[in-house]
């Protein structure tokens, strides 16, 4: 394994004091439980944090900021955040009118962040709520299995939550009703054309074949579903955005966001390609599209390979996703 | 004769020690998860190595939520929270008893088992989650009090022996064991592993392995006779 | 070789077609040479064309936007572009006032803008001049080589530049004087810890073993100036940031931006980690960090690794790399 | 006998078979620069082949500037530029000139080289580029004219017959392929190959055999002889 670290076990460490480092008037952090959190004042907000193992970025760490989230927990690489984290982060951004946690469906994060809610309610404040983001359709849904995992449509959670919030000062019962919305019209999906080799183990966590990808694979080298020969872009990316448009459906006449969401170690160039194959295939189902987003957002450390999401929109929708995040993560 | 908190911190130690050394099993086993879960059990009791030197102040229920609290804030992940509410719903359960009897141990194991699968989404038995261990554990535990006592409704208090723990153990990590032995031939319904549905087949169950060893280390710690 | 694309001859083009389709409203194209230009209508400015090799995305076809490139002329990948593809740039971008191209330094790219150059004074315009970036501090300046590489310091150049015209509407002259000046003050140099693959070739362009680093190295996959042992991150980053550093020389006293770029397969957490080191080694030195830039900026298709760029600035540099930019890459 | 058109279109076509043939050796010299000259060159002859139709119509001169610009549009690149500029500035060396004379074919290429030097910067003999066989050639050219006619100032038109260009460009031929041998232990001064410094010594530059080639395919048709 060859990755630019020092020692395995101050990655996330390293990362988030880099990331605090190039950002001193926007970002604060409490190192030692990994928390970022917003450095410039706002007040009057229902407070949004966002929380799962590292490993991910941007996702969660690199999206603090005005009009995004207002704290990340962010965990050791591929593990939920601890208990502590949570409890400390939401303390630390309330402003009295609550804060909501947004956790991609993962049963370690689900069971943290719960945790940590009954730890509040207990200590009598902040008071929380937490909506959990399941938009992967790779996992059939079922009361009999874990559900279906959060990937790159929670991206879109946090961008209109986050711009409702910081502009409209709404509520956190009416919040936590639109990240429920927002989640209810996302799907996803994605593959792997290689295996993200993790800091601690150094090996690739599966093995793929030189002629293999690994459809709808999840967020931390989980295999997918389905291991097939490897195929042409139009092969690969027309067959995941079927079980994506199927899924909800999307139908004709719809307006919709997409993003093209590159797993870590995928060169921006290959994700538009595989964008033009996506608005293609909309155009022809007459799926209008309002906006296409393509970049790492959600990504698997160096895995290679992308998902693509779909968002049905609406009006508020549309406003939100537009409405200016300052956030640590950018170009220019 | 030690008194119970003497024989639960070399009780705490022992496991520290045997978790500490499966690391390497544990993320083997994860691999069909994400591969974490042995540094993540390696991370947290070495943390709760760490803070073995407080347990002097405090009485047993104490000391096994301040494990939990330990493992709950260290490892993360799915093991971090279910280890973390396993041992702080044991040590709620315990409360200020300072000798809790075989029975009192037995109520607050099953505690546990009941927060962990409330935890966990609903897991019940077959899901192949650590729930597939600590549950015929616990059935055994009450199974093993029911035949040999009548059951001693409302005095709950009384102090317990050291072979009638040793036995309560004894068929734990037996039913534990067994427990575990059969996910390896489960398809995962909880977890990670849940994700790749058939190809979860033929492998044990970290989590489930985790409760073997637990009990393991109390049984070695009790055998020993001190 | 697994990439997601189609044929490897069309994968330049299947890029920017999909790059356009996400962006109807900013970008056209012409498809058969690769030129890729702003739809907006502007006025009354100097416009500015960058052209190179593909793969180096998000340079340079992704730039073009609003106070940032007005054109670019994408060759095939890693091939500088063709004669006609500039000469017809050149033609579409300009407005009556003349077209600077910003060149990054190698002998195909420089060839060909240069045979464009003579090629449009002999029909008789637009009126067109040339800068050169050279900011690679790898490659010994010498009149008795190709000279300096230009790399990642060139965004910079691109950023400063394109926010001038656009807003302040100088001419030619003073554009590539400015140009010039931003060249002169910027110095860069990178390392890899995985080769490229190019999809014609299809395998690494070169090997490095497993436990292998080459400094240095250039944006083509050429191989660097020497290869080392893997090391931990703070030292191969001390050992860039020092010879940038070194270089111009950036003293105790300066106030500089940083540019800590990806080059195409490194997670961006990774790169965060790097910019944590650069970061304390110039508050060690008492030198002034304006602001940090951390992302893929100028790849080199999937190679693993990153460099760091220094760029020395004045009121009107920090000016301009703060107006925005309105780029089709970017998050939301 | 053929007319220098017929022949010039026949070398145009023997040179584009033998290069499009030469790509996977191209590009394997190439892979101390970027591996993309094969490619490159075979891209530029196959739209050149493409466009030898339009060739009926042109005139010597013409047809060259016509290769010229084909290779510089659809190449890209430094061998793009180079092989372009080379081909243009033959055919405006040429000009109108239906019928060249050795000694003006030998000034068109002497022309062609000098663009060619300015375009890289100033290219000398040693820099490990295609120049190290495309000067010889010339210069061996230059020297064979010298040796077998008195200098023939001012008049410069007049048939040149077969033999004549046969011993030109046979000369061409030896010079440009030692002056490619030579490029073996240079140490590349110009081009992407020139960054790695030593490394670039035992490698045949590249560039430099596309020219041997293109005289190879010349004195083919000339030794046909038709
Ligand atoms: N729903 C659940 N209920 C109880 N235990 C679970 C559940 N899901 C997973 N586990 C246990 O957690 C173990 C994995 O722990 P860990 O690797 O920390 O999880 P993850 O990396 O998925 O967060 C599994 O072996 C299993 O025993
Ligand atoms: N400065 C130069 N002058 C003349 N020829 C050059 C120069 N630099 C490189 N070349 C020639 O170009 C060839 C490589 O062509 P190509 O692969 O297209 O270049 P690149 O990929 O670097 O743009 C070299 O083999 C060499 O003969
Ligand atoms: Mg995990
Ligand atoms: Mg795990
Ligand atoms: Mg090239
Ligand atoms: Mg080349």
């Amino acid at each position: 394994m060859k990755k630019i670290i020092n020692k395995p076990d101050d990655v996330v460490n390293e990362m988030l004091k880099g990331l605090v480092l190039a950002n001193p008037e926007k970002l604060s952090a409490v190192y030692d439980k990994r928390i970022i959190y917003r450095k410039d004042p706002y007040l009057n907000k229902v407070a949004i944090i966002s929380g799962s193992g590292s490993g991910h970025e941007p996702d969660q760490a690199f999206y603090v900021g005005r009009g995004m989230l207002d704290a990340a927990c962010a965990g050791p690489v591929f593990a939920a955040p601890t208990l502590d984290a949570i409890v400390d982060a939401a303390k630390i951004v309330d402003r009295g009118r609550g804060v909501l946690f947004l956790v991609k469906n993962y049963t370690g994060d689900r069971a943290n962040f719960e945790m940590a809610s009954e730890m509040l309610e207990f200590e009598g404040g902040p008071n929380v709520d937490t909506v959990i983001i399941n938009d992967d359709v790779a996992v059939k849904d079922s009361t009999y299995t874990a559900g279906r995992r959060g990937v790159a449509g929670a991206m879109f959670v946090y961008k209109i939550v986050g711009a409702k919030s910081e502009e409209e000062g709404v509520n956190l019962a009416s919040l936590k009703k639109l990240a429920m919305e927002v989640n209810d019209n996302v799907r996803s999906m994605g593959f792997a054309l290689k295996s993200c080799t993790t800091p601690a183990k150094g090996s690739p966590t599966f093995d793929l074949g030189d002629d293999e990808i690994e459809m709808g694979v999840g967020l931390h080298g989980e295999p997918g579903r389905q291991r097939l020969k490897h195929m042409p872009a139009n092969q690969i990316i027309k067959k995941i955005t079927d079980s994506v448009i199927e899924d909800l459906p999307f139908i004709c006449g719809d307006e919709v966001a997409v993003m093209i969401n590159g797993l870590g170690g995928t060169p921006i160039g290959e994700l538009y390609i595989a964008a033009g194959i996506v608005l293609d295939m909309l155009k022809d189902l007459k799926i209008k599209v309002f906006k296409t987003y393509v970049n790492n957002f959600c990504t698997s450390l160096d895995m290679e390979g992308c998902s693509v999401s779909l968002l049905k929109l609406n009006e508020e929708f549309k406003r939100l996703l537009e409405s200016p995040a300052d956030i640590p993560v950018r170009y220019f | 004769m030690a008194t119970q908190k003497e024989i639960l911190i070399r009780v705490i130690e022992n496991m520290s020690k045997k978790l500490i050394a499966a690391e390497n099993e544990l993320t083997e086993l994860d691999s069909i998860g994400d591969a974490d879960c042995g540094s993540g059990v390696r991370r947290g009791f070495e943390a709760v190595s760490g803070v073995m030197e407080e347990f002097g102040s405090l009485e047993v229920g104490d000391i096994l939520k301040k494990v939990g609290f330990t493992l709950a804030y260290t490892i993360g992940g799915t093991s971090g929270a279910m280890l973390g509410t396993g041992f702080i719903e044991t040590g709620k359960s315990i409360g200020e008893k300072t000798d809790p009897s075989a029975s009192d141990w037995a109520n607050a194991v099953q505690s546990a088992l009941n927060v962990i699968k409330r935890r966990g989404g609903n897991t019940s038995v077959g899901d192949k989650t650590l729930v597939d261990s600590l549950e015929p554990a616990v059935f055994t535990m009450k199974a093993i009090l029911e035949a040999s006592q009548p059951p001693e409704s409302g005095t709950g208090e009384g102090s317990t022996d050291n072979a009638a723990m040793l036995q309560l153990i004894e068929g734990a990590f037996m039913a534990a064991k067994e427990g575990s032995d059969r996910t390896i031939d489960m398809i995962a319904k909880k977890g990670r592993a849940s994700y790749v549905g058939q190809r979860s087949k033929g492998n044990r169950d970290p989590g489930s392995l985790i409760i073997v060893i637990m009990f393991e280390a109390a049984l070695e710690v009790l055998r020993s006779g001190k």
